[in-house]
């Protein structure tokens, strides 16, 4: 038995570039990476934005209906439901002025995961527990 | 000269609409270039819409961010891509694109 | 009417830059102006045929198809081409290939440009 | 001997982070590690064939195929590629197809992993 | 008898993208663009760098033997050899202190011109006098 | 943390560097990054290298740019591909591109 922890770390807004899409796809394919490694073997990553990065997490995000592709919104919200850890810098969602009622959840989708909202010391925590890191 | 910018980016890397002049100028608001009509840092809103200016951000690209169009800054009025077509042919020369 | 030309040098998936570039062509299009698009830089593999249309993904090969069956005028930079593999033999049809003098010209017989060259 | 695997998201032409992973796989390839290379996002157009080398672009089809005859593995997003018109009909020979998964097991596996995902 | 003037602004450095090296090639291309026009119709392009952008002009650039890629350095030096215009920004060049033995010229293949070095209010009225501009 | 960071840009737009802690801080400056290692702006020299960490610039990538690598900040040192892979094994554990 044997788990390796990836920090997935986006610091960047979404749709500018593709890449803060690709870390919640890339980190949702833990679900299925066993089928690449033995028994016992896992991993776990956590998600976590930070600095401009917290603006992928503002919910009614409408990138279907206007340029008809999936929202960054309803990927995270697939990572939620699969019960995903995903984390946001209090501090930067202050500096923005962002309050909870702007947040992304899936409760609408029966998820029982939040996306959980904590000092940027925390994210540092995370980095420092992980084998690997990847910022985005 | 009359001139249109395209700002398609919140963090500006480039300092070069600070440095030219317009007799007319207008900033449209593309892109990641919306949430200057809408975020605050620290409480203030975005130093770019100080500028003298006529402001417009694009509808469709705040929708796709989650940002409302009718709770943007006053100074920055609500376009959509018909509407910047008329800005580009009726009001100004010049085009660039930050 | 006018006549209005964009350069588009951003990449098909990534910066949303070449979403942009093709609904401002299809309003100025449908407002009656004359169009035309050039593509360089990493936009010049965007004429590749045979996208697959994935949600996940913006999508360029229908809405191209689209504006030039409206009429709009759409040239790519060959050697910004060849260089990404892209062929004229895969490459959409009705997509010209020329040089770059092609987006001068245009330039000249227009009374917009809006030369999107960020990144 | 150790295991590094680079994860790389910039196109082929424009950033130079491709010719710089290219050439960082290369090195340690020659200092006898093992190295594994995915490609996502805008490097997934990078496996289509036929790219003609010009001089005033980064060219990557010659020094892949050169890593892959040397024993590195080379791995693409299937959908990043099929997005972006790239077949496999029409790839590079010798790199590999697979989902976002491969890279995480390759991860899991590695002493060293680069994610090179900036811009 | 009619000219169109086009300003090419280059504002950010070499190799991080394409973009400053298509503005070379894209203004040389004026030489060859009167076949795609009326007897008569010219165009004049006015190659400007500001900003970041002055850091195209640092001479020695080795991109060849380093990357196998043509340099901006040599873009360059084609532009000055076939005539064009080429200015590039006095205060951005002192802000970066850059002196004029550091700053490339086409002296050794024969050419007439030299980079202009002016204050950004001569690439102002440039830009004042072009019928298009283009920010690369 | 032994935490070796690329820096690939000159202008960053992200602050994560300024806010991350490790024990150990590798800065190797690769692409526009290596401008950090030479160029002053109004005679200062960038503040990435008031950081406390080990600086390396890639040579390759300062010769593209035409720097001189022997012409330096003395508190960088140029370093080759080779040697970037050396830097990699054997002193760095996790590693972060900007």
């Amino acid at each position: 038995m044997s788990d390796v922890k990836i920090t997935f770390l986006v610091q960047r807004p979404p749709y500018k570039s593709e890449n803060p899409k690709l870390a919640t796809t890339h980190a949702m394919s833990y679900q299925v990476v066993e089928i690449l490694l033995e028994d016992g073997q896992t991993i776990t990553p956590a998600l976590c934005y930070v600095g401009e990065g917290v603006l992928n997490c503002l919910k009614d995000q409408k990138a279907m209906e206007t340029y008809g592709i999936t929202s960054t919104e309803m990927h995270l919200k697939n990572c939620l439901l699969v019960d995903m850890d995903v984390y946001a810098c209090k501090e930067d969602f202050d500096k923005y002025g962002i309050g909870e009622d702007r947040i992304i959840d899936a409760d609408d989708m029966g998820a029982d995961k939040k996306m959980q909202i904590v000092p940027f010391a925390k994210i540092q925590e995370l980095m420092e527990t992980s084998t690997h890191v990847m910022f985005f | 000269m009359k001139l249109g910018v395209f700002v398609s980016d919140y963090k500006l890397t480039v300092d070069t609409l600070d440095r030219l002049t317009a007799e007319k100028l207008g900033i449209i608001l593309v892109s990641n270039g919306v949430y200057h009509a809408s975020i605050k840092e620290n409480g203030k809103t975005s130093s770019l819409l100080d500028k003298s200016a006529n402001f417009y951000a694009l509808k469709e690209d705040l929708e796709t961010r989650g940002i409302d169009p009718s709770g943007i800054d006053s100074r920055v009025k609500a376009v959509n891509y018909g509407d910047v077509v008329d800005l580009i042919m009726n009001d100004y020369e010049k085009l660039a694109w930050l | 009417m006018a006549t209005l030309t964009i350069g588009l040098f951003s990449s098909l998936i990534g910066s949303m830059n070449y979403d942009f570039a093709l609904k401002l062509a299809d309003a100025a299009k449908d407002k009656g102006h004359t169009v035309n698009l050039w593509f360089s830089g990493n936009a010049a593999s965007s004429p590749q045929k045979g996208q697959k249309h994935l949600k996940d993904y913006s999508h360029g090969e229908k809405p191209l198809r689209a504006l030039i069956e409206k009429g709009v005028e759409v040239c790519t930079c060959e050697a910004c081409s060849v260089a990404r593999a892209v062929q004229k033999t895969t490459a959409i049809e009705g997509v010209k290939w020329n040089a770059m003098h092609w987006y001068l010209a245009k330039a000249y017989s227009s009374d917009r440009v809006l030369h999107i060259g960020g990144e």
